[in-house]
């Protein structure tokens, strides 16, 4: 009996029967997809004609003489289409459902970031689609969910649980096993059973192929660290596979600290102390759960981060110590966006900025001839009702204020 | 005891042309409701018992129950308090219990832990939808060790290949799943349903169960003689809540 | 005595007598950095470290077999930093702000793109900025404002006229007026005094060299015709000047429509029929005027169309017949936009939206194997207030209602 | 007559140290008002008149002209009303009028035609803040034509070079800036002052008008004996926003 899709003791598919078929079936098309360089060229070509790859690595100038240690350079992935690295991962899929000829795809999705991915992606293939989002990340990313309307999308808001991303995992889950056979579901991150973590981290590859490349071109030589948020870690994994195999490149993955490590109020698996390993949502990997192995609630002021569990492929490496963790409160955040913004015209996406609360933490103790790059996995005027709460802005409220005052009229 | 011969035992009677099981969520609405059900439908001729220990990440259910494991956990039960209610039932009850619930509440208790508690407390049976046998390299080796069957379940979308690996690891009875989904959706008992019914025939050695979307005589009915094993889930916790624990008993007796 | 900056009797210099020697000092820079060609070579190469360019040319194949005529192939703006074309003029000024040594930049907005554009860059170059917006733009495009001040701008809300662009363009030659030693008045657009609409065509042209090229690589041959949408012209100059010495390429600038061209309430300046030659804001060109000389309320659904002067190399082009004007009604262009979104997963700026709506017209006529260039200026979920509100969407009321009433409380 | 020469005369005056020019906008708050302001001035000793035509984009104006000029358009007034009270004026009072206004209402107009019925109109000068030489072709080829003289503008950022390029053109008086900026904010008067307007004395031959933020005796008294001209224009706008038509003799009277 074959046991796949494990990084150490992490992975697996725990999957009801229903889905066996059918996860045979993915894992053929994924293999045969994998080892067939045509497919890669395809992919490659979709995102540098539909997306904007490869997306630029910016050296941020004035932020590395601020911190006057490491050169700061900043991967782009918030140049890509539909804003985020999430891009990478759903068009990939789309061409695999392409191939295996489904009609339908399905999705959760937490920020709604994933979510408006995968409809631009549904609406560009000719896809029906449906996307799954908790009730409570329904409410506070209307914005997205308008988006992946127009977009054609049909978005469930999901009543169960903590009515957030887990709960929209386990809702489009419900979903395939009711409908599979012209049904794919695209997992947004690595997580999930095998072969998603394995098929994500190979389409979020492209970021760190690209970073790799331009970082010798520009800077000469290899990084010292490479930093990246991890929620369930695709874009950190995108990022870090460009240097996996460089052992003088560290890597760090930055989880969300959210009131702190000891708040009880955080996203932080790896980084902190609360998570201990299990299985749930198809996959073990270390859980934010209780002794029973319920699931806890977990919080972070970036909603992508702001989930239960974390890529296997990424606990493996902590576990083996190749991939070191930190975590960002949301304070820290905020404060490392407003930085960024003034200094570079950049707007990090929350998420993202928690990559740079940590890179920022370091650089000064780093030499300027040493370079580091921040993974900027999204941008941030998608979250502006966030990000302008989180500032208290004035204005914002009373134009918020005055608008709703007009509809409700 | 055995599920295999518990089974076989209530095969046996020639008054049951098909036997009942009916599932129970642990601490939904509360254990002493659970009490009181499982009471009603002990005495009105249910033959089985499958008592889920509620998770917090119900994948494989519906929404009545994903409902009940929510609220079950939100009213405060533990892993502990369903293991002792267990024992308090096979004592108080003749008929076999088994436990089903999601792979973390094992794993979480400690996989051998977990079936040594279990087969103190006289459970016979483990349904756990979300470990394929790919996955259950320690679970598969405790069952026999501490007799606890696992009862593996067919899909529609199983071929033969696959049902008949399946069967080399189970125990007990095979649970069908009488279509594609969740819990708690109707099911159409149609010809397709009858070649998959004996498809799973064909590829099983143990009794088959079949269940989702069970809920009626009527059902019941039709599965007679096709199936071994009818199972109750959703129906009765829908019961419950409309209409009261007493509905349960009557429910139960104009069920064969 | 020189009379500059004409194209055709389009455009000159009409600036207070206290601006000559900052126009001076401004044209000698520009004449300088023009002919240097490293100069072209750090913009090109600022360009595609902190934007994204080359941005794509995406073959729109779901909507060329819509309409079952011509290829209809996307340049994609939205994809620059900050969301549209504006950052390509942006950062070229910066460029020779810092070579001109100046350490403050001003600039209007009507939309906001042009200010957040503008901020972004002062952030990035370390330059003090000030942003003029029309007091009904800020308040109909907050989250604008918000990013320009969060980027370090200060934003002026200008309460004179009508309260919108051609206001706020007033405002910023104010400021100029008052303080030209330190600070360059970055104009939005190919308008104004010269060498404000040369130099804002230079640097725009990089869309329509990259275009050429993307289109011969991509289809092999010259389009027929090239699409854009027609503000001050910007972004038209820009693809423009890729095709403008290739006679079989038909070049067609879309202006607003509005509430149609007979409804008084629209901006078609060379497409309709109510404007004349007039010279205000600097330069001479068709201005929608009354009879006395006094400027009209312009309307459209974009805010960034809504503008009572046009490019006067535009105009020119248009007099010799080289480009051929048409308008796009509001309705029209809600139109276009849901058939874009649910076709190609591309949500275009409502002000994009307007060269959609003509090609869509024309392309079904045109054959198979012609080839046809939308300029995609910028994306649209900038404006989602504005089409969200267009589209009449309750979820969005009901969500600005509900956020509205919290911050009331 | 010729501006030129009306100018010469009015210097003439042994008791005219400095000529007084003051600045109305036409329709604000109504040509009623205009022509009561008017009045008052010419009563009280003021030389000369500019007249603006509001412009709908007043780019060299400040706040209280910008308002002045966006009122009068929203209450109605047209380029016609405004030729036909130059003309009530001209004849009424001997001063020499001049049009201030933006280029666009001549190019509207059309430029010839323009000027042509401002001569008609009595009118002796232009002041055209938004026109350089170098894009007055057409408009300094009429200058002569309809005796008309066409008022240059010296800043305080103009090189010597540049100021008798102007000079070159120009008629009537030079207007000198007083400082950078729009209309209607405070100039101070120092060191740097007297230089830029000795730099303007050695580049013209024409009589020197300084204006912008001129408001009191103390700056008029300054401004004798350096300048031929002291330009009021702000000012009085905001008087009679804030204390009525009347106060506008005192005022004129109390300067000089
Ligand atoms: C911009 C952005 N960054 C990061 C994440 C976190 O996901 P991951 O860790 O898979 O990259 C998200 C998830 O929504 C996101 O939107
Ligand atoms: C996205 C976008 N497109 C077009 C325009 C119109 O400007 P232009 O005609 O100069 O390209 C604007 C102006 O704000 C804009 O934001």
């Amino acid at each position: 009996m074959k046991k796949t899709g494990y990084y150490g003791e992490w992975g697996g598919a725990f999957i009801p029967e229903v889905l066996y078929e059918t996860f045979e079936e993915l894992n053929a098309a994924f293999t045969q997809v994998k080892k067939d360089p045509s497919f890669w060229q395809e992919y490659v070509s979709l995102m540098s004609t539909y997306s904007c790859r490869p997306t630029p690595l910016t050296f941020a100038e004035n932020l590395s003489d601020h911190f006057g240690g490491a050169r700061i350079f900043i991967k782009r992935e918030d140049l890509n289409h539909t804003g985020a690295h999430k891009a990478n991962n759903v068009m990939g899929q789309g061409l695999l459902v392409k191939k295996m000829g489904k009609k339908r795809v399905i999705a959760e999705t937490g920020a709604g970031q994933h979510g408006v991915a995968t409809a631009t992606m549904a609406a560009k293939f000719g896809l029906e689609c449906t996307i799954y989002m908790g009730e409570e990340d329904v409410m506070r990313q209307r914005p997205n969910v308008f988006w992946m309307e127009k977009l054609g999308a049909t978005v469930v808001p999901v009543t169960s649980g903590s009515k957030t991303l887990k709960d929209a995992i386990n809702e489009a889950f419900r979903d395939w096993v009711t409908r599979m056979e012209d049904t794919h579901y695209v997992m947004g991150t690595v997580c999930g059973p095998h072969p998603f973590p394995e098929m994500v981290a190979w389409f979020q590859s492209i970021i760190g192929k690209e970073a790799r490349t331009q970082i010798m071109e520009q800077f000469g030589k290899l990084p010292s660290r490479v930093y990246a948020c991890v929620g369930g870690g695709s874009n950190a994994m995108g990022v870090f596979q460009g240097f996996l195999d460089e052992k003088t490149v560290e890597l760090i993955g930055v989880e969300a600290g959210g009131k702190g490590l000891d708040s009880g109020q955080h996203a932080a698996r790896l980084a902190g102390k609360d998570a201990s390993a299990g299985v749930a949502q198809g996959y073990k990997t270390m859980f934010l759960q209780n002794d029973d192995g319920q699931m806890m609630d977990t919080h972070s002021v970036a909603a992508g981060l702001d989930y239960v569990g974390v890529s296997p492929i990424l606990t493996d490496l902590w576990k083996s110590g190749r991939v070191r963790f930190a975590a960002a409160t949301d304070r820290e955040v905020m404060e490392a966006l407003d930085l960024t913004m003034k200094k570079e015209g950049i707007i990090p996406a929350l998420e993202s900025t928690h990559a740079f609360v940590q890179a920022f933490k370091e650089a000064g103790d780093m030499n300027r001839d040493e370079a580091l790059i921040i993974n900027m996995s999204g941008r941030g005027d998608k979250d502006i009702f966030t990000i302008a709460h989180a500032f208290d802005d004035p204005s914002w409220k009373a134009f918020i204020t005055q608008k709703g005052a007009e509809y409700a009229s | 005891m055995h599920l295999n011969s518990q089974i076989e035992t209530a095969l046996a009677d020639p008054d049951k042309k098909i036997l009942l099981m009916t599932h129970i969520v642990l601490g939904y609405p509360s254990l002493e409701v659970n009490r009181q059900v499982i009471k009603q439908m002990v005495e009105n001729g249910v033959d089985l018992i499958e008592m889920q220990i509620p998770f917090s990440e119900p994948m494989a259910d519906g929404p009545v129950i994903v409902k009940a494991n929510q609220d079950a956990i939100e009213n405060g039960i533990t892993v502990k308090e369903c293991l002792e209610f267990a024992r308090e039932m096979t004592e108080t009850h003749s008929i076999p219990f088994l436990f089903m619930t999601y792979y973390n509440i094992l794993f979480k208790y400690g996989v051998e832990d977990f079936f040594k508690k279990a087969k103190d407390m006289g459970i016979t049976g483990f349904i756990i939808p979300d470990l394929p046998p790919e996955e259950g390299e320690e679970f598969f080796k405790l069952t026999d060790k501490y007799e606890i069957a696992p009862i593996m379940i067919y899909a529609p979308t199983s071929t033969a290949e696959r049902m008949q690996e399946l069967a080399k690891y189970g125990g007990g009875f095979i649970y069908c799943v009488a279509r594609k989904g969740v819990t708690g959706q109707q099911t159409d008992f149609d010809e397709e349903f009858d070649a998959y019914i004996k498809k799973c025939r064909d590829n099983a050695k143990l009794p088959l169960a079949v269940g989702f979307g069970i809920s009626s005589k009527a059902d019941v009915d039709y599965l007679t003689e096709r199936a071994d094993i009818a199972v109750i889930g959703t129906k009765t916790i829908k019961l419950v809540e409309s209409e009261g624990v007493e509905a349960v008993g009557p429910f139960i007796a104009g069920l064969r």
